[in-house]
């Protein structure tokens, strides 16, 4: 069953994506499955162990689950400081 | 108070917000650009920062630290675009009756907003180049350190 | 850098001085006049130097903290005379590329003061009475704390 | 044999012997006779291991030697910060 994610991207990702945010319809249960999703788009092969993922502004875990209309920022490594 | 901001982080202003008749101790941090970064000559820092979540990754971050020292105010501002080299790019803030209190809060503080908070830096160096920072380096090296 | 004087502390022209484009860290302690002493109100303090010898004891522990971590700068001033609630009574700060040192400096330079400068103190009490704050309640509580 | 020693009071022990310094004639060979020679002027039960001494600006223990003419600074326990 497809959903319709809004996917941002920030930093190196956004980059590499050219964009700020685009508007999937995907087969996606959770966080994960929509980075792997666009793990190509980014280019990245950056560990996700190193990459955050909020969905919907709450920061969550890989697992958490995706709804239909929901937005799901990516996050690649912080560097803060 | 967590603040995530394009503005020059002003310490004499924000120190003063933390002002306390019961406060005995100030700590304070700030990171600051530096011109150099694993051999390569830095000549500016670009933060990017997602500011919602920053900031109340900052707030969660500053609760803690309240939870687990006595702590009578702490504070932490960041800023994020372009900064030149001495500018500060964060600052935390601790008072407290007691010394160890304020310095543990404050340490705490700055350690975790390196490592959690929604915020990138790209260095531009003084060969052309530019590259974000990540996370494998700052683990180890720290970013204004 | 170590001063002893009975003009105001101003933080943040302090910090200024302490400025170097290989800085990427810059910690600080302040200690301030509190309004309580082990359950006494506290209406201000009186503190007494002996400048020659805090300045050359200071200079020494600035120089020790400088040989065990790698610090660009660090300073002390530390205020003698009549001092009211919330007055800064001692600064120390310090600059450095990495964070880890000048946390580190800066504790130890503190520790050191509290304990090894001829400086002393008289809390003047809202019961009337005043007292000099002596060196086993120092150990373990601290002053300005 | 006597030795013309300065002795200057601070804090505590300047307001219990009621002056900053004064000229003493006495018999002492370290800085702690010139201590025990005072301590009823500045009236302290305070151990010498919470004072502290300088001979002519210089902290030294409490064993060092004293000679004729020396200036002797008597710190009750300090308390800075």
């Amino acid at each position: 069953m497809s959903k319709q994610i809004t996917v941002r991207y920030f930093a190196a990702f956004r980059e590499r994506a050219g964009t700020d945010a685009e508007n999937l319809r995907i087969e996606a249960d959770t966080a994960r499955d929509v980075f792997e999703r666009v793990r190509d788009r980014i280019g990245t092969a950056e560990p996700l162990a190193h990459c955050k993922v909020a969905v919907n502004d709450e920061l969550v875990g890989w697992d958490a689950r995706v709804e239909d209309g929901d937005t799901v920022l990516l996050f690649p490594p912080v560097a803060g400081g | 108070m967590m603040r995530v901001t394009r503005q020059a982080i002003r310490p004499d202003l924000l120190r003063a917000e933390l002002f306390d008749p019961a406060a005995g101790a100030y700590a304070a941090f700030e990171g600051w650009v530096r011109n150099e970064n694993e051999g390569h000559e830095v000549l500016r820092l670009e933060y990017e920062a997602y500011e919602p979540l920053a900031v109340k990754e900052g707030e969660k971050i500053i609760a803690e630290a309240r939870a687990r020292w006595p702590v009578r105010h702490a504070a932490c501002v960041h800023r994020h675009g372009l900064l030149e080299i001495g500018e500060c790019a964060v600052w935390v803030g601790v008072s407290a009756a007691h010394r160890d209190a304020a310095f543990h809060a404050c340490r705490y503080i700055i350690d975790q907003v390196k490592i959690r908070l929604p915020i990138w830096k790209k260095e531009h160096y003084a060969d052309g180049n530019s590259g974000w920072v990540s996370c494998e380096r700052c683990a180890a090296h720290g970013g204004t350190r």
